[in-house]
């Protein structure tokens, strides 16, 4: 690559203007405005996650203790009433039991200030949003589309994606749905939880069919960038690059499209049945006109554990490409990673009963769910043996990426075999629904893809922005998120195996038998706000980055993959010349990379690139 | 609402062992005490709440909860100091809560071994092999084994065939109820339990047998619901038009909380119930004695308690304030404009009608949110109702009394 | 119509012969036909799977021939027969749990609460 | 509906033809060669073709479920349906799909006319489809036969309705251009038999909404079929396709051809049931 004076620009400056940005062609730049708007909507949905955490916290600081401000008993009672009937009021008034306690006016219809932080109503909205945002608007697209759009095309030696228009046409979709998402946040908000369950959703009187359109095109953004990356893995591979040639982050954007493509339009009619519910009473989920709430649950569920698996394969792909470039190692098992990735997609679409053991299922449809529940642990058990192997012998330096894999590999080993407990059909009749189910698909969702997104775009930053970060800041930040983490959802697995029910808004009634349930809260809340630490902590060592990052080399991680073979940022075509392989290639073939102190990158051209 | 038996309950820590021998009789006692012997039950539950009421806010009425409370300025109980259960899970009280435990700490002890297992290779790897001067690069080593990788495919498999072995056993065990179980169905509406008993008698809260298995048949009267009561590991959901059963056979009398784990709108975190399994023989006597609380009190009395338990409490308060519905203070005799500008005075009829078809007249600035009665109340339980709410206005309390003792009911009512 | 600059080379892509899409076309009417008559004769349940079958066969052409499956990479025919099974797939297992609580249902209906 | 190909003029083409302009204006910059691109386009709409399918799932899903367990509500609510009227729509289809398999011929032998003359007989067929559909519609409507929340059929006084509430429901809500309910005309063409059986069963309401979900959404994707032909047709007609370049006819071509697939199967399921 040489880097003669007259380099093309690169695709940050080839076209100046606001224009050249909404209406670009360049996967590039729709991988930059996918991680904008991404990184916008993870932090509205870290606000709402702070002030649950906050809110949560209050019941444990106030119960037990003389209230400070003791409200007068409402509406203490006139010659009528007997104690009898103060009591029934402090009941009636619903909130704290003590009687002779101020009771909380934290009853749900009464207008009087609550004693929290928020209402059972405003409770209700915040963690339905906080799930909303986070699954459809942060998760979903995350690594694929922002990561995904930028990097494939680059590593498979393209131009661009397959589809432009449609690439670009995915994009626009998702600032619609963003859209209607903010409109659903203004107008009344949602209450349903991100499930939308059936005849809740039906009977609410709150924004349900505005939220689900928006999930609606939302879905169609996922769809379109699905078809992109098949038509493009299958169409635009490099000459000479065959399908075991390709990075092991393809394999699993590749098996991601595929479940995009095939379970999100059941999320789509999903939810146009349940807005015809609502607008029409159509009456297929709705018992009061005949329908079955239960076959809701199936339409749903069919199509949200395929999702779990859409945000935890990519996340995989990127740790893969970490740990093997930062072990200076060859990957260990290539295909059997390659393969496992297809398999969790494949494997995924058979599992979603197991969401619903205590729902009304059949004890029959349990027992098939249940036992094909656990053949898709194997393949994510295979991967991670496999990056253990990978590691074994290498030269393994410490870097942000890296920091954020192996934190990867702690928490995702946490949340994937607290899967055993609830794949299980006698364990999960107890954790089901309770703070257990919610530390587990944090620990998966939050430690394993969002950390792995963080590795991932610290990973290619020098790629996107041409700039190195601060390695230090990088470090920082990784290891306060992986301590806020477990500090935040550790506990929450204690408060889920004693009993505590998931989406409660107050559980000062069960601090009386569970007074441990206080202390398990404040820590959690503790965490929450570690963990905020760290994001901010992320944010200044990338932005400081932009600014004052020294100019990021073409290859500073020295990895063989293509997209280290081009400039960083690379030009708007991606390749001077489009990259031939001979049958030498192998992409995780670091042997002829020398580290050069000088320049503080990988110089040398692996093995088999002309 | 929260929602609370009565307020003299006594309230300890779930476990029965925690407590000193006395307490335990003391508390036991009471317990049977106050739901059998309704006549005096009214009496005595009013001078206990009187006592608990004028009680100092800090201290609760059972002494095991004050101990605690002394600790600290709130209850950091860490489980650890938790008698009773396990650092992972509460105490079971049922006889088939054995089956979540012994699987819960196989998978735990497995999934702890794989963990470690994993982290400690990687720190092993991370230290041993950290790149430095010396190790520049890495050293040769196979990328590639298909020997390692049928093994750590192989021995996942079956591990997790024997833990879906384990779970699914269980699971048949807790979802087929025995044949002779004791029937009680459990009806959930927005943010209450009604529990039914075969004599048709209509409580809020669960009172079990010890020596027999319970089965529970259960639907949703709008929302989906799910019962759950962590002691004895049990949870089934309430699905709307639909039955769901489940059954359990508790092995420990005492009171044990009943959650709803399904989330079903604004009051979804006060949806408790007590779990109150007697002591051998005692459940027939509370239950006959429960059964006809219409026959043994008067009209006003039977009417508060129909408020409390059919759910009035929740929407309609007697001291003025406004909630989802009008208070019922002052109600009885006073004009009412309703939605459609019409106005009427509030008499019998207006309340009967309210109270069986709530929509037909909906008063001024309220939401028409009221579940109907028709087909749930019989006529005297209606007339108590009545008679109760007239006792709360001033200007007609002396006109409760008289109409309602005429018709004694003599016969326990059938209907739930 | 714009026609390629240089000579008459052969484009890609397979152009189906006019009389196939005929024969196809007729053979669709014809069969539509006989799933209508079909429903004079009662057969009981026969009548489902007479009907489904007819229906897979009318589709099958209409892929085959219309759709040029039979002229495509077979990577395309994968993707067809691919999206075909998960569609059993959900239909199947959401039919089994459905139909083994149907009894629970039929119970709510009987005695209401 | 979505034109998959780009067609930024510059790029390089490997494969390229001996003329002067080594890539012709039609193929992609980022795509080597025309077939490339066609097989790349070709691909995606498979894929598209198959989200289009697991779209109808959710829909045969909710038919399977309520008539494997309600049998007996397909047999009585299916008389309703004017057998007749579905055939007549399905040999529309088929043919449209003819025309237009006709049309992609065309599109690839570069018979311009042919293709635009066999494009507009696609989309009038298309038009005749959705005719009849309004007429079945506009029976239905009449005759109270809707979806389960507006489900109050006229001439059966029976309480056909899932349940009281819902009856009064709907008969409240049923504006639409129907005067009271008064009238009993119950559809001529009902075999005896249907009108016999007085008390409907109780769900015979969900199958009305299984019918006008399936129905419905097939007809709007015969709707989006309209505007994706009229498309192709406007090209047709500026002459931008040639046999190098017939791609989009093509796709949308297919994505007709599915729809009249989805059709081949609702046909028998909703009108043909014994």
């Amino acid at each position: 690559m040489d880097h003669s004076s007259s380099a093309p620009v690169d695709y940050l400056h080839a076209d100046r203007g606001i224009r050249s940005w909404i209406f670009t062609l360049d996967h590039k730049r729709i991988g930059v405005m996918y991680l904008v708007g991404i990184a916008a909507s993870l932090v509205l949905g870290g606000l709402f996650a702070l002030a649950i955490r906050t809110h949560l916290a209050i019941p444990a600081l106030t119960h037990g203790t003389t209230p400070a401000a003791s409200v007068p008993a409402v509406g203490e009672p006139a010659a009528v009433a007997a104690p009898e009937a103060a009591a029934v009021q402090a009941d009636a008034a619903a909130g704290l039991a003590a009687e002779g306690q101020a009771p909380t006016a934290a009853s749900t219809l009464q207008e009087t200030p609550p004693r929290y932080l928020l209402t059972p109503r405003q409770y209700n909205r915040v963690f339905t949003l906080h799930g909303a945002i986070m699954i459809f608007l942060v998760i979903i697209p995350g690594i694929p589309a922002a990561l995904g759009n930028f990097v494939l095309p680059l590593m498979l030696g393209a131009k661009d994606v397959a589809f432009p228009r449609l690439n670009l046409a995915s994009f626009h979709l998702w600032v619609i749905g963003a859209v209607f998402f903010l409109a659903v946040l203004f107008t009344g908000g949602l209450d349903t939880g991100w499930t939308f369950y059936t005849p809740y959703s039906t009977t609410t009187d709150t924004r349900v069919v505005t939220a689900a359109l928006g999930a609606f095109i939302l879905g169609f953004s996922s769809i379109f960038t699905g078809i992109n990356f098949i038509a493009t893995v299958h169409m635009l591979r490099a000459r000479g690059m065959s399908w075991f040639k390709m990075p092991l982050f393809v394999w699993s954007l590749y098996a991601t499209a595929v479940i995009q493509v095939l379970a999100t339009p059941v999320l789509g009619i999903t939810l146009l049945l349940v807005a015809a519910e609502r607008i029409f009473g159509l009456g297929i989920f709705d018992p009061k006109l005949g329908g079955d709430p239960v076959l809701f649950q199936h339409f749903f569920w069919f199509y949200s554990h395929p999702a779990v698996y859409i945000m935890i394969l990519p996340g995989m792909g990127v740790v893969s490409e970490s740990i093997s470039t930062f072990s200076r190692k060859h990957i260990f098992g290539y295909r059997f990673i390659a393969f496992s990735s297809v398999a969790i997609a494949l494997l995924g679409f058979l599992v979603w009963g197991h969401h619903m053991f205590t729902s009304g299922q059949s004890r029959l449809a349990g027992m098939i769910f249940s036992a094909l529940t656990f053949s898709v642990s194997i393949p994510s058990a295979i991967k991670v043996f496999n990056w253990l192997a990978t590691m074994y012998k290498g030269s393994i330096s410490l870097q942000t990426p890296m920091c954020y894999a192996l934190a990867f590999l702690f928490l995702f080993g946490i949340g994937g075999l607290t899967g055993l407990f609830l794949g299980a059909l006698s364990t999960d009749v107890h954790l089901h629904d309770t703070y257990f189910v919610v530390a587990h698909f944090h620990y998966v969702m939050f430690g394993g893809t969002l950390v792995a997104f963080l590795g991932g775009l610290h990973y290619w930053w020098p790629k996107m922005t041409g700039k190195m970060f601060d390695e230090t800041l990088g470090r920082l930040g990784a290891l306060a998120i992986f301590l806020g983490l477990n500090l935040t959802f550790f506990p929450q697995f204690v408060l889920g195996s004693r009993g505590m029910p998931r989406r409660y808004f107050d559980y000062s009634l069960l601090l009386d038998r569970h007074p441990e349930f206080a202390g398990l809260n404040v820590l959690s809340t503790a965490g929450a706000f570690l963990t905020g630490l760290g994001f901010v902590i992320v944010v200044i060592c990338l932005a400081h980055s932009l600014w004052r990052g020294r100019p990021a080399p073409a290859n500073p991680w020295g990895a063989a993959t293509l997209e280290w073979q081009t400039s960083s940022p690379p030009p708007k075509e991606n390749f001077l010349r489009p990259p031939v392989l001979s049958e030498s290639y192998d992409p995780y073939y670091l042997d002829d990379l020398e580290y050069d102190d000088k320049t503080g990158a990988y110089a040398g051209v692996p093995l088999g690139l002309a | 609402m929260r929602r609370r038996l009565a307020t003299d309950r006594y309230s300890y820590s779930h476990g029965q062992g925690t407590l000193p021998a006395a307490m335990k009789r003391e508390a036991l006692s009471h317990n049977d005490t106050r739901g059998g012997d309704t006549r005096g039950g009214a009496d005595r539950r009013a001078a206990s709440a009187a006592q608990a009421a004028r009680a100092v806010p800090a201290s609760r009425g059972s002494e095991a909860c004050d101990l605690r409370r002394q600790t600290g300025l709130f209850a950091w109980g860490l489980p650890l100091a938790q008698a009773g259960g396990s650092f992972w899970l509460p105490d079971p009280a049922s006889t088939t809560a054995h089956y979540t435990d012994y699987l819960f700490y196989a998978i735990f002890y497995i999934s702890a071994f794989f963990f470690a297992l994993i982290v400690v290779l990687m720190t092993v790897f991370l230290i041993l092999y950290r790149r430095r001067d010396s190790r520049s690069k890495a050293d040769k080593a196979p990328s590639h084994s298909t020997v390692l990788e049928l093994f750590w495919t192989f021995v996942p498999v079956c591990i997790v065939i024997y833990i879906f072995a384990a779970g699914f056993i269980g699971y048949m065990e807790m979802r087929t109820a025995p044949p002779d179980a004791y029937e009680i169905r459990v009806t959930g509406q927005k943010w209450k339990w009604f529990f039914t008993y075969p004599t048709g008698y209509v409580d809020e809260n669960l009172h079990v047998p010890i020596d027999r298995p319970v089965r529970l048949v259960m639907t949703s009267r709008d929302v989906i619901h799910s019962l759950f009561i962590p002691a004895f590991r049990l949870k089934m959901d309430l699905v709307p038009g639909r039955y769901t059963s489940t059954w359990f056979h508790a092995v420990r009398p005492g009171e044990y909380p009943l959650l709803c784990a399904e989330y079903c709108g604004d009051n979804h975190s006060s949806m408790l119930a007590e779990v109150v399994v007697h002591e051998p023989g005692r459940f027939e006597k509370w239950l006959e004695e429960a059964s006809n609380f219409m026959k043994n009190l008067s009209p006003v009395e039977a009417g508060r308690i129909l408020y409390q338990r059919q759910g009035c409490a929740q929407c309609h308060s007697l001291d003025g304030t406004r909630k989802v519905g009008p208070s019922f203070k002052n109600a009885y005799g006073e004009p009412v404009r309703f939605a459609d500008g019409t106005t009427a005075v509030a008499d019998e009829n207006y309340l009967r009608e309210s109270i069986l078809v709530p929509d037909a007249k909906i008063v001024a600035g309220y939401p028409p949110q009221m579940p109907p009665y028709q087909g749930l109340l019989d006529e005297d339980k209606i007339a108590a109702l009545i008679a109760f709410i007239k006792s709360l206005s001033d200007a007609h309390a002396d006109e409760a009394t008289p109409p309602a003792d005429a018709d004694e009911a003599p016969a326990p009512d059938a209907s739930p | 119509m714009k026609t390629a600059e240089s000579g008459r080379q052969e484009g890609f892509g397979h152009v189906v012969p006019l009389g196939t899409l005929l024969a196809v076309f007729a053979a669709l009417i014809v069969l539509t036909g006989i799933t209508v008559a079909a429903t004079w004769v009662d057969l009981g349940s026969a009548n489902l799977f007479i009907a489904m079958g007819i229906a897979a066969v009318k589709a099958t052409l209409v892929a085959l021939y219309f759709m040029h499956l039979r002229y495509d990479h077979p990577f395309n025919a994968l993707i067809f027969v691919v999206g075909l099974l998960f569609l059993t797939l959900f239909l199947g297992l959401t039919l089994l749990d459905t139909r083994q609580y149907q009894p629970e249902i039929q119970a709510a209906v009987e005695n209401p609460v | 509906m979505n034109d998959l190909t780009a067609l930024a003029p510059h790029g390089v083409s490997a494969q390229s033809e001996q003329g002067h302009h080594p890539h012709p204006d039609y193929v992609a910059h980022h795509f080597d060669s025309a077939e490339q691109q066609f097989d790349a386009g070709k691909l995606g709409v498979w894929v598209f073709l198959v989200t289009e399918i697991l779209f109808f799932s959710g829909l045969f899903c909710a038919y399977a479920v309520y008539r494997g367990n309600h049998p007996e509500v397909f047999v009585y609510a299916h008389h309703f349906l004017d057998k007749n009227l579905g055939a007549l729509n399905t040999a529309v289809l088929i043919f449209s799909s003819l025309t237009m398999a006709l049309a992609v011929r065309a599109a690839q032998l570069e018979q311009r006319r042919a293709l635009i003359a066999f494009l507009l007989v696609t989309l009038l067929c298309a038009f005749v489809f959705l005719g009849v559909k309004y007429v079945e519609y506009r029976q239905k409507w009449e005759h109270g036969l809707l979806w389960a929340g507006r489900y109050h059929a006229t001439g059966q006084e029976s309480n056909h309705g899932p349940e009281a509430a819902s009856a009064d429901r709907g008969a409240a809500v049923a504006a639409g251009p129907r005067a009271g309910e008064t009238t009993p005309a119950v559809p001529p063409e009902l075999p005896p038999e249907a009108t016999a059986s007085e008390d409907a069963p109780r769900l015979v309401g969900v199958f009305f909404s299984i019918y006008f979900a399936m129905t419905g959404l097939h007809a709007l994707h015969v709707i989006g079929g309209i505007g994706a032909v009229t498309w192709i047709l406007a090209r047709a007609v500026r002459g931008d396709f040639n046999r190098f370049y017939f791609g989009p006819v093509d796709y949308v071509g297919l994505y007709w051809h599915l729809v009249d697939l989805v059709w081949i199967f609702l046909f028998p399921l909703l009108y043909l049931i014994h």
